[in-house]
């Protein structure tokens, strides 16, 4: 019936450092394991699987001659514009939900119907309406990451525990006080999981909205080589897309580190 | 004297999935400007749903409440309220906490710090000024709650058994200060106990509330000088009175559960 | 005269299992249409399985793991068996369809200079596009090309986003409808050299690992070619019938599908016409940048089998 | 400084039947609004954009010989089945990350990569490990909706309050029961809203997990109607599936409803 | 007598972003089994800490506890405790939260509606056994929690300020029934209290803590008969351990303070 002392956060009486080596170690193992399975599913379907190696060469050569960095940077610029955007309106709309009805009413519908639509049926729309430069795909970008976080933001806000918005309240504190100041800290973990997933979305929308006439960007790379069948330089694209989308989402775990070390958790 | 906080024939209902609960039935009562009113029941008497429509977080069902002569319709910056179960933000340190009610009333950085400072000193917490709410221990908790009520400086103080969770020291010193400071601004005060010493020590008035449905069981006025002395705590008048609290709290409460 | 021979040598046989891709367009599903239509399927021996798609690349990928036999693709596609990935079976026919259109006052190539041009990425417009321009005494670097799917194409050309496209039938009827102006500057007929064949691809080792249904597909293909040569007019509504596509639709891109007469191709076969055509467009994506190499048609058309079948 | 009293929830001192009215009203109100400039957008941009009459017509007729009928069906089995799969193995792996820091090690980097990831990327490798038949699309929509929903799940495990935990704990509980009496109620918000993203993400990959030899299907009608730009039927689909979401989604809320009651909120 | 819980030289540093904190410093105490034993204490000195590693949430920094001679590794069913903040949990009806351990337990139905039964009578939450926490007054939470205890039935009982929200005489209730069940089944009782009076009235031994660093202060025996008694209360013995409780909390804190 002795089970062990849970593992307990940063504010443990035991400190933690040697957890954290493990942790990494077996990440680590777990992504050297994983690419070992890739190369052997590579050898077993050579049509369908680049070898991590052929792949390895050929981001070499792509970034060689430099298209892989004007790539990198278009889409990192789409992707980040878009994601930013898309966050900042989710936080407020989701606010807005949240917290007055009569928002929430007239947004409700529409948020639910358009999160279930491909982004690829919006993009002849979007063309009309913004043309074949980079706005559409921003705005492709924006919507996907939109309409993944607004609804994480919108349960944050109604999740917040009442008892601190009254005693918000009884400070004296106008609505948007209490939004900025306690709505937005106290929902920021539901906050944070829309962002996480929002940028997921930014990052699988960016192929879609690189089909908006785009001229660089990874997306494009990665459908050029697609209609001539270029496994390699899809892996390239695949690879590189994944790895940015890790370090951002890093990047976020890390301010999530730092925005809720207040919190007390397992 | 004019009346601060007016009950007027306040009731409070909760409704849950279809059931309700009357939780506060058809309670007068007039607070007057100045006045250290406590309130004593039995537990979940109502006590602190009364505060919280005094609060105005609360709508009542029925009846009105009004500050100034003026019907509720919100919280106020001129109402500090302690609650049961602190409520302090998570995501602030001690200071921060102390002094979000001070940045709501845009004071100055230099002013601010003045009076957070203060507070601090006088709850015990200067040390722990920059530790997080999850750091603090229950006692502590409470100690940060009342500073931060403290800090913004209302002009009424609605506080919810705020000394329960405090050790008999520490809880004698926030009685005292607490008095002191009242004597000296004359705030309004309605404090919520299930100390009936404590109730008798401080107020003006005893409200006495029974149970089922929440009401107002009796009224005892503490004709007692201030400051409250130990003299005073220790002489025949206070003996009586804390009798006739318990006697009112407790007596109607057994003939209660006896029918 | 093969189709008689092939028939009543094939059906006291045992009918082989298979399972037939198709693109689920006009030109894609005739051979299946028709072959259901006359139960060519029993006739020929093959108990089949027919599976929809909606592009080459992904049955050449299903023909590679085995769960897929036949593949119909577009010429778009067929630069996949040039490089290996997969062998020709069967030719369906030669496209037409595809034009360069420009916007209202654009009337020739040379008007496209410094314009943005919309197409799809390595579809038969962008070959037609690049032929074009070369002709003209242009390069691609000469235009904005910009690349987009097709539903795209028609939109960005519509609202007016971009000057001109490469693009076909009948999505060019389409265009035409909604913007009145609409000119086309050049024709896949402009380019005789260049036959868009459409064709039936098969896996790398057919041939070698089970030449009796290769024969079967190949001479039922041959049957529902030559029906569909002589029954031009019913098609139409063989195919409204199989796709519950719109009719003006269907009608529009027929008129674009040339079907060659099943004697035609296996004349064209024998004497290297084909294998000429294939080493053409090989060389287009060659210049295209899709392929590396120009490859031996002897090493990816199945040519002789279909003449024997 | 006198500021309105708060809506509160259904445990308020006022009853709330009259607010939940007005709610209706505003929802329908602006559903109706939306239809109102879709018209009118389609007035302005006829290649783009189909009318609301044209499409309505085209429901019904694409309702009236039953094919609509028979897509449906077919893609509610495949989203309902990826969904499913995908929430459950949300949870069971998200509790794992969340509980377990070996697990979380070993798992964390491969979500993340995936996560960003376009599901179209996954077709050709779908197709290559499991045929054409109903396994790659059901396992595409899985993946969508698995990814969206487990960083959901295990965020809302990492924030459970630990003094929940602690009182499991003394009364005897092992980890698995703590697992599912504790963790799972008391993260029952968010893997809600992991839950109602993961549908979306489920949804919104539908097409594409279409686009693998499907025979039928909404996505399968649309891209068939995208051949020959056949815009209302593409509308048609577009409409069905953001009701069929939106139904799905009702459901979730509804269910969030019942199971959240305890909770204190705004 | 054998020692039902052994702290053997305990030490608890919390660690927080780089700076460290001694909670407990150097703590050793046995208490035997059967034994009731309070604690008292200014607040933060470190008495919920001591608690959490007797109930084997908190691992100590440096020394070992150890129950019925084996080192804690966990918690476990056969220590029930009562934390300071109610701990209920929220999705589960007030029936439920106390049934919660039964069912761990795996208790047949009616057996396990006996004993829910039972102690809901016990703290008076009968008419609210259906009811959410979130519809329950601060002391019922109280009341729910201890309840909810009660019910596994543990050999041992850690008890964090459990009547500190209780009303005057719901506490006596309370403390003549935790009295009464432990004369009976001879559990081992360690029971934090801010309140000097119900630590002598309750204990064998009244472990009185200083702060700064956390530590054991001065181990009061009393010397009274069992059952404790009205008269008992009265008594010149019970006012001399009281005074001297007292003395050992806050006499030691203010000469501390002072310095
Ligand atoms: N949100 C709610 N929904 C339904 N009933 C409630 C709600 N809040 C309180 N009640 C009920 O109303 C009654 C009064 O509660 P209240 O919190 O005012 O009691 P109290 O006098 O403050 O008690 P205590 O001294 O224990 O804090 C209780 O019986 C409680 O169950
Ligand atoms: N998680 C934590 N991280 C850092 N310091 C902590 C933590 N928990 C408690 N402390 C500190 O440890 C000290 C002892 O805390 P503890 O909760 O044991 O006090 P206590 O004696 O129970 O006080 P009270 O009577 O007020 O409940 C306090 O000074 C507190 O600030
Ligand atoms: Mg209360
Ligand atoms: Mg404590």
């Amino acid at each position: 019936m002795t089970a062990t002392i849970a593992p307990t956060d940063e504010s443990s009486a035991k400190t933690r450092r040697p957890r954290s080596n493990k942790f990494s170690t077996i990440s680590v193992v777990s992504v050297f394991v994983g690419l070992g399975l890739w190369w052997l599913a590579s050898i077993l379907n050579p049509t369908t699987l680049s070898s991590p190696l052929d792949v390895a060469k050929r981001l070499v050569e792509l970034a060689g001659d430099g298209t892989l960095f004007t790539n990198i940077a278009a889409s990192l610029g789409r992707v980040f514009a878009g994601f930013a955007i898309g966050t900042v309106l989710a936080i407020i709309v989701g606010f807005g939900m949240g917290w007055y009805l009569g928002v929430r009413a007239a947004i409700q519908p529409w948020i639910q119907f358009f999160r279930v639509i491909p982004p690829l049926a919006i993009i002849p729309l979007a063309i009309v309406l913004m043309g074949i430069g980079e706005t559409p795909k921003i705005f492709v970008i924006t919507l996907a990451s939109f309409l993944v976080s607004v609804i994480a933001t919108y349960q944050g806000v109604i999740s917040v525990d009442k008892t601190l918005i009254n005693a918000g309240r009884v400070l004296g504190t106008n609505d948007l006080t209490i939004f900025l100041k306690i709505v937005v800290p106290a929902s920021v973990p539901f906050i944070l999981v829309g962002m996480r997933q929002g940028l997921g979305a930014a990052w699988a929308t960016l192929v879609a909205a690189e089909l908006i006439a785009a001229q660089d960007g990874l997306g494009h790379m990665m459908q050029k080589a697609q209609t001539y069948y270029d496994l390699d330089t899809i892996f390239v694209g695949l690879i590189v897309i994944g790895i940015l989308g890790l370090l951002m989402d890093r990047i976020l775990l890390w301010a999530e580190k730092r925005l809720t070390q207040w919190q007390e958790r397992r | 004297m004019n009346h601060k906080i007016a009950f007027q024939n306040v009731s409070c209902i909760y409704e849950l999935n279809g059931s309700s609960f009357t939780a506060v039935h058809d309670v007068s009562l007039d607070i007057a400007d100045n006045e250290f009113i406590t309130v004593v029941g039995p537990s979940g008497c109502g006590k602190s749903t009364l505060m919280n429509m005094a609060a105005g977080l609360l709508e009542p069902s029925d009846g009105r409440v009004a500050v100034d002569g003026k019907t509720l319709t919100g919280p106020g910056p001129d109402r500090g309220v302690i609650f049961q179960q602190y409520a302090l933000f998570p995501w602030l340190t001690v200071r921060k906490n102390v002094e979000f009610g001070l940045k709501v009333k845009k004071l100055p950085k230099d002013e601010r710090d003045r009076r957070v400072n203060d507070v601090l000193e006088l709850v015990g917490l200067t040390k722990f000024a920059d530790a997080w709410p999850k750091t603090l221990s229950g006692g502590m908790k409470q100690r940060c709650a009342i500073a931060r009520a403290y800090a913004a400086d209302p002009s009424v103080l609605l506080m919810d058994e705020p000394f329960g969770a405090l050790d008999a020291l520490t809880r004698v010193k926030m009685q005292e200060q607490l008095l002191d400071t009242w004597t000296k601004d004359k705030r309004t005060v309605m404090f919520i106990t299930h100390d009936v010493e404590e109730a008798v020590y401080l107020a003006n008035r005893v409200i006495v509330m029974a149970a089922n449905p929440g009401r107002i069981q009796e009224i005892i006025t503490v004709d007692l000088p201030y400051p409250r002395t130990e003299e005073i705590r220790l002489s025949r008048e206070f003996a009586d009175l804390r009798n006739q609290v318990w006697n009112a709290v407790y007596h109607h409460d057994s003939k209660e559960n006896a029918s | 005269s093969c189709g008689g021979d092939s028939s009543s040598g094939n059906s006291s046989k045992k009918s082989i299992k298979a399972t037939v891709g198709y693109i689920a367009d006009g030109n894609g599903t005739s051979t299946v249409a028709v072959a259901d239509k006359l139960k060519l399927w029993d006739k020929h021996g093959i108990d089949v399985t027919i599976k929809e798609f909606t592009d080459g690349p992904t049955q050449i990928q299903a023909l590679g793991t085995g769960d897929l036999q036949f593949a119909y693709t577009g010429p778009g596609a067929l630069w996949l068996p040039m490089q290996g990935k997969a062998k020709i079976a069967a030719i369906v026919s030669l496209g037409e369809a595809d034009r360069i259109i420009g916007q209202k006052g654009i009337t020739s190539i040379k008007d496209l200079k410094g314009k943005t041009v919309g197409v799809p990425e390595g579809t038969s417009g962008d070959m037609l596009l690049s032929l074009a321009l070369k002709n003209a005494g242009l390069s691609d670097d000469d235009i904005k090309k910009v690349t987009m799917d097709p539903p795209t194409v028609i939109s960005a050309f519509q609202s007016g986003k971009i000057d001109g496209a490469a693009i076909w039938y009948p999505h060019v009827a389409t265009i035409k409808k909604h913007t009145p102006g609409t000119v086309e500057i050049a024709k896949s007929a402009d380019f005789p050299d260049l036959n868009f064949l459409s064709t039936y691809m098969t896996g790398t080792d057919m041939a070698d690992e089970n030449p009796e249904l290769l024969k079967r597909f190949d001479a039922l293909a041959k049957e529902a070619n030559t029906w569909k040569r002589k029954n031009s007019d019913k098609m139409v509504s063989v195919l409204k019938k199989k796709l519950d596509a719109p009719e003006t639709a269907l009608r529009e891109e027929h008129k674009y599908i040339n079907v060659l007469p099943t004697d035609e191709i296996v004349q064209k076969t024998k004497d290297g016409t084909i294998d000429t055509w294939l080493k053409t467009l090989n060389k287009q994506f060659k210049a295209m940048g899709k392929v590396q190499d120009i490859a031996d048609p002897k090493d990816y058309y199945l040519g002789d089998e279909y003449v024997k079948a």
